[in-house]
């Protein structure tokens, strides 16, 4: 069943958060492929202890079924050694395996970054081609939790800074299944994020397995007057200043790119061509951020059509606070989306 | 009598603050007052107080996510933690850092660590300011069962042997990591991992105050005599979830009552100086009294401590930039 | 003596090579502080070995010399522990000492990341402001040597992007000099990175310490015809094409930021009030890249003057290739420079 | 005999091979017909040899940025080799990765690593493949001295114990990281450190080929049984520079001249077979030019061979993007 027949009769299915999508996509992958394996700290839980077989199923909940279903061979708690989690599953994607491994939380990348971007993301090219990598790594992200400045970063454009690695991140439960789906089967090393506040939101999300192509972005609004660029957790967001302003008889575009890399520039610059205006929202942090890259490309393939300054909406150049008034003024928030959108539209 | 009065009144005070303090801050959690993970420390009170309370202020600690026992046997301000982990202005961080980033430079606590492994590596470079600087200062690190198993700690290990560096390396095994077992998830045992990297390590019952005073002395006195790094594996338990709210589902049936009932070192500790008849039940009594006041009063303040300003979040990213 | 007065006079001062001005840095940082140590592999060399006690001094040979004069306790050879050095210089920084850590090559920051980017980086603003960790992170970096894809990286994208890092990249033995001292003299973290082909490259340097403040641009040519913004090696490559334009009558500001973190903006927004034309030269990879960060930043604050699209010449999306062709193919060119500049001149 | 002429044959032509394999590159090197940064395993062929001479192609190794040695005992083609190291089209990974990211696949061979730590939890991997899909092959790493104090190689120690992975982990002590000694940067010793994670380790003469034969048997044999990983720390020495041009001043007066005339395991093999009367120096010398042959065949092909396109840049970053 194609996608767009998908969203089309989409009003049929049922309603599911992104946290029963994203583990309904495991469920289908790990049922369908036996060489699908999931492996992490607490993806299961309990290893070694007196209790539950399953404690968590991740400390999200993400996993949770897939160990009593599939088993501690194919559903594998590990130490806390990122390093070894990330390379065992590179390793694993090199001969036969297709790993799901989860890294928790993003901001953990750091433990584990070599073998995730000198490694996984390199075989291919350093190989001449004779490397396959299928890999996922999946790792909640993004700020809200008062998790502070450890447990709260986003880190995506410092992962689609990285040849060799796709980047993906859903803003909903729809897309979260059928990239999920997409990632396990896709032959190169995926990042997919999963940002924190989005677990809980729910859409309508078809029973049966789908996937959804990478590099092809979704208009969550159309519109001429001006285009919104938006992510994960800033889409719906995004969304709420377009339907604002459409109030107003402001129509904008608001594009989710879904995947950061392979990124969507085509849907982008054609919707700027057409509304001459860009804001672009993000939760990362500005420099050299996911922001800075939307608007560098369209200054230069759409510049003929700006009409307006290029606006980013971003977090500031500084880790996040605790403290839940200044982590809410650190993430974007509508109020800035808004004023942005308002400013490009007035110059 | 072996330890001296003050010693024995010092731990037991440190050691109820510190379980009164955990108590609290489950309810205030579950209350609503307090934001974001929480990790407590209730259960290993014994571990944090037998080691720290052999150091001074210029002496350095480094701890883990579950911070808050080894903040107060390091002497940090039961009101600023408070305040700290509300996430309010004037806490010890100013509200920007929290439970999981809470941390006082001047009191030798160089900050808990949302990283597991992030402490020992930080403290090794404590230790060579000292070695460097010709200070007789010990360097302290605390690590979990779990934590071993991070590469950052055994390159940690491996430096200090190298260099000689006074580090004194304190696993506390209580046995779960999150929701894994060590005997899952710890290949060998935390204590030969130690000495593998030619550093002397004791393993010791983590629930008794004094096998932990008296093999950390002999630790510390090793390392401020320039003889380089030490290790301790103990053996301890975890009173609560890994954070509160943890519905613990990797706990056998009744393994938390066992526990609580007989491995309860604040219970061991008064067994023991009682019995030594070195302190008296209502000697104690009052001690935990004292310690309640001064949480009550904590709680209080960070209660009433105002948000930080919203500026505070452009502040202190940099020196100078 | 201030850098202007320096500069003026630079014709009197002996010509010395990058590595030479960094090593004499070094070496009067040390003699002047005895709380600056030097840590890393190979810094002195020999460690444990029965020849010379002063094997390397740095496998480049930048920490010649200091072992000898400042001895072991102060320029620390270390195993191949990244996150061990990293952490102890972190830690180091936090109590009294201004650690200089080599890293020998960038690429392996991603076995040390944590302790660089969750650590030293956030000590000041998770702790409210309490902690200073005033250490230097040198590292070589960059393309030419056919080192291929694991030692050829310049990911000053990557430390860019995080906040409480600086980030320093010289194009010229006379800055290198400045900046290093200003590196180890300053209380924040900071990244240097040191480019492969530059080493041997001249110019004057005084034999005095002096310091370069970072977040000031150089201005390596001017001109109001058109404005480049290039880094480290790619500056005498911008140089050699502006000079080429020169003899046109086409006349560009070559403008060198020098630090990455913080950013000269003004300097760069100032020029493109004036040029209108702006290119951006970069040898790191181009997602959420150096190019783009200057790009977003002329595109929302410089707009109104710009009259050309705007360039970005950087690497392309790939690792770095090992064959000699294909690593010169990569690295930006002259050529790719001055197509990109006419390009903007003639829109 | 204790072992069969073909083993014996097999070993002595690839170790030669090796051999001669290395000094030719150096050669090579120096005449400008190599460019980047090349390590040559001369010195340490009776290790790789004396390992990968038990492993078939289904059978996985990870290599180190020292790796001619391991992919020419794993089976690697020579010509295509030496096109590789010398970057050129239709080389082993058509001159994109060259001698620090060699790799053949196919053989099982997965790949020389430039990142010291990089290989051994990427061998992990191939263990768990195997023991996930039920195939009774063996995974192998090779690591150096210097490597062990890599945390992604301790962590993979652990992983690997955890997981009772088929992993059978060979460190090469050749005494030196670079310019630096393991009597310095090893703190304790590296046999007792694997040991420490609960995994068998021996200790080995290196330079002896049927020491690190019988030990390697009997650890292979223990992965492909499903007993978990295993450990050898081969003493070994390295005849020539950390890498091609290294002017190796932390050598001590002669110490080159005492290796190469009393620990060159070709000597060494040489004088065992003949004393033992299994082969004739004869034969041996046969082997010798038949090597010769090979690796002369192998670079005037690797010199030959075209540059690759430079449409190559943008190939085989992704399957698809
Ligand atoms: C690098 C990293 N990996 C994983 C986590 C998530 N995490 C936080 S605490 C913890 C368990 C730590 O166990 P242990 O070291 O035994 O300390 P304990 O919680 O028992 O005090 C884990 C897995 C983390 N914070 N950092
Ligand atoms: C993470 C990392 N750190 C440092 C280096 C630089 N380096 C390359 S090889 C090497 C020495 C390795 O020593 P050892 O593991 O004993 O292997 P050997 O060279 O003796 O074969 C070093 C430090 C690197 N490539 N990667
Ligand atoms: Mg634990
Ligand atoms: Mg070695």
């Amino acid at each position: 069943m194609s996608e767009a027949a998908l969203s089309a009769s989409s009003g049929k299915h049922p309603e599911k958060t992104v946290r029963e999508a994203i583990n309904e996509a495991l469920h289908q992958e790990m049922e369908r492929d036996p060489t699908v394996i999931v492996l992490g700290e607490e993806v299961a839980g309990g290893a070694g202890c007196k209790g539950s077989d399953e404690a968590y199923g991740g400390v999200f909940g993400l996993t949770k079924g897939l160990g009593p279903r599939f088993g501690r061979e194919r559903v594998i708690d590990t130490p806390i050694s990122e390093s070894a989690i990330i390379g065992a599953a590179a390793g694993a994607a090199n001969t036969g395996l297709r790993p799901v491994a989860e890294l928790m939380f993003v901001d953990f990348i750091g433990v584990c970054f070599d073998q995730i971007f000198n490694q996984a993301a390199k075989f291919r090219y350093m190989f001449g081609g004779k490397a396959r990598t299928p890999m996922v790594i999946r790792a909640t992200a993004g700020a809200g939790l008062r998790a502070a400045a450890q447990h709260s970063s986003m880190l995506h454009p410092v992962l689609t800074h990285i040849p060799g690695l796709k980047v993906v991140m859903p803003s909903n439960a729809y897309d979260a299944k059928g990239l999920m789906i997409q990632a396990i089967r896709d032959d190169d090393p995926v990042c997919f994020l999963e940002h924190k506040l989005l677990y809980e939101t729910t859409c309508p999300v078809p029973d049966e397995p789908y996937t959804i192509p990478f590099g092809e972005a979704a208009f969550a609004r159309e519109g001429s007057d001006a285009t919104i660029v938006a992510l994960g957790a800033m889409v719906p967001r995004a969304v709420a200043v377009a339907d604002k302003l459409a109030a107003e008889g402001v129509q904008c575009d608001v594009i989710d790119p879904r995947t950061t890399s392979p990124l969507d520039s085509e849907a982008i610059i054609e919707s700027v061509e057409v509304s001459g205006r860009l804001v672009v929202v993000d939760e990362a942090n500005p420099r050299c951020g996911f922001a800075a890259d939307i608007s560098s490309i369209v200054a230069e393939h759409a510049f003929g059509a700006l009409r307006a300054p290029i606006k980013c909406v971003t977090a500031p150049h500084t880790p996040v606070p605790f403290a839940p008034v200044l982590e809410d003024a650190y993430i974007p928030n509508e109020d800035k989306i808004e004023k942005a959108v308002r400013d490009v539209l007035g110059a | 009598m072996k330890y001296s009065k003050d010693l024995l009144v010092e731990a037991y005070t440190t050691m109820t603050t510190i379980r009164q303090f955990e108590e609290r801050m489950i309810k205030e959690f579950m209350g609503g007052n307090i934001p974001g993970f929480v990790h407590t420390y209730d259960g290993q009170e014994a571990v944090g107080v037998g080691v720290c309370i052999q150091l001074g202020d210029d002496d350095i600690i480094g701890s883990t996510h579950r911070g808050h026992g080894h903040c107060i046997a390091k002497g940090c301000d039961i009101e600023l933690m408070i305040t700290e982990i509300m996430g309010k202005a004037g806490g010890l961080c100013k509200g920007k850092g929290g439970s999981m980033h809470i941390a006082d430079i001047d009191k030798g606590m160089l900050g808990a660590n949302a990283i597991v492994g992030g402490g020992p590596p930080l403290c090794n470079g404590a230790a060579l300011s000292m070695k460097t600087l010709g200070k007789p200062q010990v360097a302290v690190s605390f690590s979990g069962d779990g934590s071993s198993n991070q590469g950052t700690v055994m390159e940690a290990l491996n430096l200090a042997g190298v260099l000689d560096l006074p580090h004194f390396f304190v696993f506390e095994n209580n046995h779960l990591a999150e929701g894994t077992g060590d005997e899952y998830a710890v290949s060998g045992e935390i204590v030969d991992r130690v000495r593998a990297f030619g550093i002397p390590c004791e393993k010791v019952d983590g629930t008794d105050f004094f096998a932990v005073y008296e093999a950390s002395k002999k630790a510390i006195e090793h390392c401020r005599s320039g003889k380089g790094p030490y290790g301790l594996e103990a053996d301890v338990i975890r009173f609560d979830g890994h954070f509160i709210g943890d519905p613990q589902a990797y706990r056998g049936d009744g393994e938390l009552d066992d526990l609580r009932a007989n491995k309860d070192c604040l219970k061991i500790y008064r067994a023991r100086v009682t019995g030594e008849s070195w302190l008296t039940d209502s000697e104690l009594d009052e001690l935990d009294e004292r310690a309640a006041a001064v949480i009550e009063q904590g709680v209080q303040a960070g209660l009433a401590a105002p948000q930080p300003t919203v500026e505070e979040l452009h502040n202190d990213v940099y020196c100078s930039y």
